[in-house]
C-alpha cells in the first residue's frame, strides 16, 4: 500500500498552495478555485481512508526501517479514524462553501482547514513519537487561528484563551516524549513499547504517564482541563465547530491516549482508574453545566464535553479489565468505546452545522429568540432531530447502542456506580436536548422569524447525509459489517503488544 | 516609524553596507547545510535578517515599496510546494515519499558541495520557506502595532 | 569547562529573574536578551554551533524589535496588582513539579553522557556510525534531518507555514464580504 | 554598471567564505551572486566601488585604524583616571559639532569611530553634517573648539579615505 503517504502529502499541499489563492490573478482567472481545489483534496483523502479498512501493515518514509526512520502504521484503529476524519471534513467542505461565502479570504480558511485535516491524519498515521507531536501542533495551530477566524472580540478571547491552554497541553506532550526519549533512546513506538516491556516502566515510565495523561487529556478536554473547550467550540465559524467537536478533540486526544495507552506504554490498573474516574467526572459534569446554557452552541460545546467524557470512561473500564486479564469483558468496553466515538462525531458534527444553518438563516444562537423554526426550515428540523435522538440515545439511532454496550460492560464488569451515573447522564441529556426541541424548533413562530427560509442546498445536503449517518451507524454493531470496522480496531487495543510485532516484525 | 522615515544616518549606512553580505552569508549556511553546522533554518534566520535589517533601518513604507510582505507569501508557498515535491519525487522514482532519489542515482563525491542527493534542494526550500515565514512574522508585528496605535485599542 | 558551563547557566537564572522582578519595561527586555546571549553560549559548549548562530541572530533581532517597541510606548513600567494566593498557588505548583522532576533526574542519563552510548539498540548510534556511508552527507545532522527524518522536518516547516498562514489570517483588513440584502459586515 | 559591481562583490565574498573553492563551488556561487544582485544589487552606490580600487585609500586606511587605537587608549587612560580619582572630575554634556565630511560612509565612520572611543558616545545625525556627541568632560561649549577636539582628529584622515 504505497499510497497511504498521500493522506498527508494532498492536503498538505493543498494546505500550502491554497494562500496564493488569495491573489488578485486568481480572483480573476480562478474564481472558487480554492473551493474546488478543496473539494477535489477532500473528496480524493476520504476515498482513501475508506480504501484503508482491512488493511493492516506499515509504510517507510524515505525507505528506512522503523527503528531507523519514521513510519507510518495503518491497522484497524488508524483506519477508523481515517474513516472518520476524512469523511466529516468531506461534508464540512460542502458545508463551507456557502457558510463562508461572505468571508473574505477564503484561501487562507481553506488552507488552514487542509492543514488542520493534514495535521490530524498525520497524528493517526505515524508511528512515531516525535512525529505524534509535530502533526499534532500542526493541527492544534490550525485550529488556533481557525478558532478565531471570525475576528470578533469574543473570538478572539476564545482563540487566545485555546492556544494558550493548547500550548500548555504541548508542552506536557513534549516533555513526556522527551523523557520517554531519555528512558528507552527510541522514539518509534513499536520500539519504544518493546524496549520498555523488556525493561520495565520505571519511574521516568510513571511520570511520562502523567504527562501524557494531562497533555492529551488537555486536548480532548477532560474535566479538570476542559476551561477552554466551550468558549473555542462555540466562538469557531459552525463548520470547524463541527470540526473541531467531531473530530479533533478525538483524534488530538481520546485517539493518542488511546494509543499511547494501549500499544505504547501499557495500560495498568492505576491508569485505567484515573481515565475510567475522570472520564464519570467529565461526563456528569459536562451535562450538568450543559443543562443551563442559554446559547445554542455553548450548550452544544459542553454536551461534547460529556460525550467524550463518555468515550474516556470507556476506554479506561477497557483498561482495568484488560490488567485484570477480562478479555471479553474489555472487549466489550473498547468497543463501545470506539463505537460512541463514531456515533458522537457524526452526531456532533450535524448538531453544530445545524446551529450554523441556524444562525446564519435566523441571526441568533440564544435559544430564547428561536421556536417554531420546524416549520421554516423542515430540512434542517428533521435532521436536527435526528442527531438530538441519537445523541440522547433514543432506541433506534445510533447512539443508543453505543451507550447500551458501554452501560452493559459497566454492569457485567461491576461498575455498579459508574453504570448509575451513565444512566442518570443519559437521562440528562435526553432533558437539555429535548430542551433546544422545545424552545427552538416546536411551538409558535415568532414574529421577526417569520421570514426565515430552509438553508441553502449545499448545507441542506451536507446536513441531511450526516444525519442518515445518525440514524443507521448503529449497523456497524451487526455481524457482517462488526468484522470490518470496529473488531479490528478494538482488537488493536486489545492485544496491545502485537502492535510492535505488527511495525517490527518477529 | 511614522514619524520618521526609518532609523538615523548611521543605522541606514551601515544596513547597506553589511545587508548584502549578511544575505550571502545565509546563501553558504544554506547551501553547505549536508557539509558544516548549517543548514535551512538558520540559513534562513539569517536570509530573513538580511531583510528585516533593512526594513528596520529605512523604514516601512520605503523599504515595503522593494520588499511587500505579500510578496514572501509567494515565496513561503514555494519553499513549502518545493520540499513536498521533492518527496513525492521520491516516492514516484524509488517508491517511498521524501526517498533520497538522487544520492541513489547520481552519489556525489563525499565533502564536495555536490553530494548527498537531494539534501540540499531540500536545505533551499526549507531556507526560502523559513525566510519568508520570518520577514512575515516580524511584518505582522509591526504592521499589528501600526493598526493598534492608528485605531486606539484592539 | 563545566564549571564555566554551571556560571552561565546561573547568569541566565539570573537574567531571567530580574527580567520577571524588574518594574521597567526596557530593563525586561535587555534582561532578556541576556538570558537569549546566555543560552546561545550555552549552546556553543554543548556542541551545537549552527543552533548557536541561529539563536544569536535570532536574539539581536529580536531585542532590536523590542527595544523599538518598548520605546516607542508610553508606558515604561510594568505595574499590576499582586495576589497573594496567585503566588503561593504558583509556589505549591512549582515545588510539587521539582519534586517529581527531583526523581526524574535521578533515573537520567548524568549530564553531557549521549543516551545512545547507555542503550544498545539506539538509533542514533547507527546514525553516527553510518550515515556518511548510507547518505552521503558530511554532517550527521543534516543527515538526520533531511534524510532519515526527513517527514519530521517537512512537519516542522508546516508548523511555521501554520502558523504564519494563521497569523495573516487574523491580522487581515477585511473580514467579511459586503453583500446586499444582508447586515453589513462587523470590524 | 552597478549590477555587475555588485555581482563580483558578491561572489567574491562567496569565494571567501568557501575557500578554497573547486569547480562546484565556483558554479553554485555564480548562480548565488545572481540571487544576491537580483535582491541587493539596488544597495550599491557605483561611486563607493570606484574607489576600491585606488591603494592609496588602503595606506591612509591602515593609517586610520593605528590612528584610532592610539586615540582609544589614550581616552581610556583619560576614563580610567577620571573614574578612580576621589573627586571623579566630570561634567558630561551632549555638544554640537559640526562635521566637514560629506561621504555618508565616512560619516557613519566618524560617528562609530566617536562612540568607540571611551568618553565621547555619539547620540545623533542630522543630514547637514551636525553630530550631536555626548561627552563625559566637556571642555569647549563653542562649536568649532569642539569640533576641533572630537572630529578634527578623525576628519581629514578619513577624507583621504572615502573623498
Amino acid at each position: 500500500m504505497s499510497w497511504v503517504f498521500l493522506l498527508v502529502a494532498l492536503p498538505l499541499g493543498g494546505g500550502f498552495l491554497l494562500p496564493l489563492f488569495d491573489k488578485r490573478w486568481a480572483e480573476r482567472w480562478l474564481p472558487r478555485g480554492s473551493e474546488a481545489l478543496t473539494l477535489a483534496l477532500t473528496l480524493a483523502t476520504a476515498g482513501l481512508a475508506f480504501a484503508t479498512i482491512g488493511w493492516e501493515g506499515i509504510y517507510r518514509m524515505g525507505g528506512w526501517s522503523p527503528p531507523l526512520g519514521i513510519n507510518l502504521v495503518v491497522d484497524g484503529l488508524s483506519s477508523l479514524m481515517l474513516v472518520v476524519i476524512n469523511s466529516i471534513a468531506l461534508l464540512v467542505t460542502i458545508y463551507s462553501f456557502k457558510y463562508m461565502e461572505d468571508y473574505t479570504p477564503t484561501g487562507k480558511y481553506y488552507s488552514l482547514f487542509l492543514l488542520m485535516l493534514a495535521g490530524m491524519n498525520g497524528v493517526i498515521l505515524t508511528g512515531d513519537m516525535f512525529n505524534l507531536f509535530v502533526f499534532l501542533e500542526i493541527a492544534s495551530i490550525a485550529s488556533y487561528a481557525l478558532v478565531g477566524y471570525r475576528r470578533g472580540a469574543v473570538e478572539l478571547e476564545a482563540a487566545f484563551k485555546y492556544l494558550i491552554l493548547g500550548s500548555i497541553g504541548s508542552a506536557f506532550i513534549i516533555f513526556g516524549v522527551g523523557l520517554l526519549y531519555a528512558a528507552t533512546g527510541q522514539l518509534n513506538m513499536a520500539q519504544v513499547s518493546r524496549n520498555l516491556a523488556g525493561q520495565g516502566r520505571g519511574v521516568i515510565g510513571g511520570i511520562t504517564a502523567a504527562f501524557f495523561l494531562v497533555g492529551f487529556g488537555l486536548k480532548a478536554a477532560q474535566v479538570p482541563f476542559h476551561a477552554w473547550l466551550p468558549d473555542a467550540h462555540s466562538s469557531a465559524p459552525s463548520p470547524i465547530s463541527a470540526i473541531l467537536s467531531g473530530v479533533l478533540i478525538k483524534a488530538l486526544g481520546v485517539y493518542c491516549l488511546a494509543r499511547v495507552f494501549f500499544n505504547v506504554l501499557g495500560i495498568d490498573e492505576i491508569e485505567g482508574n484515573i481515565l475510567m474516574w475522570g472520564g464519570t467526572l467529565s461526563m456528569v459534569v459536562g451535562a450538568l453545566l450543559a443543562v443551563g446554557q442559554e446559547d445554542l452552541k455553548r450548550l452544544l460545546a459542553y454536551s461534547s464535553i460529556s460525550q467524550v467524557g463518555y468515550i474516556v470512561l470507556a476506554l479506561g473500564m477497557g483498561g482495568i479489565m484488560l490488567s485484570r486479564g477480562e478479555q471479553a469483558l474489555a472487549s466489550l468496553a473498547l468497543v463501545g468505546a470506539l463505537f460512541h466515538l463514531i456515533n458522537h462525531a457524526a452526531n456532533k458534527a450535524l448538531l453544530f452545522l445545524a446551529s450554523g444553518a441556524i444562525e446564519e438563516q435566523a441571526q441568533t444562537r440564544q435559544l430564547g429568540e428561536m421556536g417554531g423554526l420546524f416549520h421554516r426550515m423542515p430540512v434542517t428540523g428533521t435532521t436536527t432531530l435526528c442527531g438530538v435522538l441519537s445523541i440522547a440515545g433514543i432506541p433506534p439511532f445510533a447512539g443508543f447502542w453505543s451507550k447500551l454496550i458501554i452501560i452493559v460492560a459497566a454492569l457485567w464488569g461491576g461498575f455498579y456506580a459508574v453504570a448509575t451515573l451513565l444512566i442518570a447522564t443519559s437521562v440528562l441529556t435526553l432533558a437539555y436536548y429535548m430542551r433546544v426541541e422545545r424552545e427552538a424548533f416546536f411551538g409558535a413562530v415568532p414574529e421577526r422569524l417569520q421570514k426565515v427560509k430552509e438553508a441553502p442546498a449545499a448545507m441542506a445536503w451536507a446536513m441531511g447525509l450526516l444525519a442518515a449517518g445518525a440514524v443507521g451507524l448503529g449497523v456497524l454493531y451487526l455481524p457482517g459489517l462488526r468484522e470490518m470496522v470496529l473488531q479490528p480496531a478494538m482488537n488493536v487495543l486489545l492485544e496491545g503488544l502485537r502492535y510492535a510485532q505488527m511495525v517490527l516484525g518477529g | 516609524m511614522p514619524e520618521k522615515e526609518g532609523m538615523s544616518l548611521i543605522v541606514k549606512e551601515v544596513a547597506r553596507l553589511i545587508a548584502p553580505p549578511i544575505f550571502i552569508f545565509g546563501l553558504y549556511l544554506t547551501l553547505t547545510g549536508h557539509l558544516t553546522p548549517g543548514g535551512g533554518f538558520p540559513g534562513g534566520v539569517v536570509f530573513a535578517c538580511g531583510f528585516i535589517l533593512v526594513v528596520l533601518a529605512y523604514g516601512g513604507k520605503r523599504a515595503f515599496r522593494r520588499l511587500p510582505p505579500e510578496g514572501a507569501s509567494k515565496y513561503d508557498s514555494g519553499g513549502a510546494l518545493l520540499f513536498l515535491v521533492i518527496g513525492l519525487i521520491g516516492s514516484l522514482v524509488g517508491g517511498h515519499f521524501l526517498y533520497n532519489f538522487i544520492q541513489a542515482a547520481l552519489p556525489g563525491t563525499v565533502f564536495h558541495l555536490l553530494s548527498a542527493g537531494t539534501m540540499p534542494l531540500i536545505n533551499i526550500a526549507i531556507g526560502m520557506k523559513v525566510a519568508a515565514c520570518l520577514f512575515m512574522v516580524v511584518m505582522a508585528l509591526t504592521l499589528f502595532r501600526l493598526a493598534g496605535e492608528k485605531g486606539g485599542e484592539s | 569547562m563545566i564549571t564555566t558551563l554551571y556560571i552561565f547557566i546561573f547568569f541566565i537564572i539570573a537574567a531571567a529573574l530580574v527580567a520577571v522582578e524588574t518594574p521597567h519595561a526596557l530593563s525586561a527586555v535587555i534582561a532578556l536578551g541576556a538570558v537569549g546571549f546566555g543560552l546561545s553560549i550555552v549552546c556553543l559548549f554543548i556542541g551545537a554551533p549552527d543552533i548557536a548562530i541561529t539563536l544569536v541572530v535570532v536574539e539581536i533581532l529580536v531585542l532590536i524589535h523590542m527595544i523599538r517597541a518598548t520605546l516607542q510606548r508610553d508606558i515604561i513600567t510594568i505595574m499590576g496588582p499582586f495576589s497573594r494566593l496567585n503566588v503561593i498557588a504558583t509556589m505549591l505548583i512549582f515545588g510539587i513539579g521539582v519534586a517529581f522532576f527531583y526523581q526524574v533526574a535521578l533515573q537520567l542519563p548524568p549530564f553531557g553522557q549521549a543516551v545512545m552510548t547507555l542503550i544498545e539498540n539506539s538509533p542514533s548510534r547507527f546514525y553516527l556510525e553510518e550515515s556518511l556511508n548510507q547518505t552521503g552527507a558530511a554532517s550527521a545532522i543534516t543527515a538526520v534531518l533531511l534524510d532519515f527524518r526527513a517527514y519530521d522536518t517537512l512537519g516542522e516547516a508546516t508548523v511555521i507555514f501554520t502558523a504564519i498562514i494563521g497569523a495573516l489570517a487574523l491580522l487581515r483588513r477585511t473580514v467579511k464580504r459586503e453583500r446586499k440584502g444582508k447586515g453589513a459586515g462587523d470590524a | 554598471m552597478r549590477w555587475a559591481w555588485a555581482f563580483v562583490l558578491s561572489f567574491g565574498f562567496w569565494l571567501l567564505l568557501t575557500w578554497p573553492p573547486g569547480w562546484q563551488e565556483l558554479s553554485v556561487g555564480l548562480v548565488a551572486a545572481v540571487v544576491a544582485t537580483t535582491f541587493f544589487g539596488r544597495m550599491l552606490r557605483l561611486k563607493t566601488v570606484r574607489r576600491l580600487f585606488d591603494p592609496r585609500r588602503y595606506f591612509w586606511a591602515i593609517c586610520y585604524v593605528l590612528v584610532l587605537i592610539y586615540r582609544i587608549f589614550v581616552a581610556n587612560l583619560d576614563v580610567a583616571y577620571r573614574v578612580l580619582h576621589p573627586e571623579m572630575p566630570i561634567k558630561p554634556g551632549i555638544v554640537k559639532v559640526k562635521t566637514v565630511l560629506q561621504n555618508e560612509v565616512a560619516k557613519t565612520v566618524l560617528a562609530n569611530s566617536i562612540t568607540l572611543t571611551p568618553g565621547t558616545l555619539s547620540v545623533d545625525i542630522t543630514d547637514d553634517g551636525y553630530l550631536y556627541v555626548h561627552w563625559i568632560n566637556v571642555r569647549a561649549m563653542q562649536e568649532e573648539e569642539a569640533s576641533s577636539y572630537i572630529v578634527g582628529r578623525f576628519e581629514s584622515l578619513l577624507r583621504r579615505i572615502f573623498e
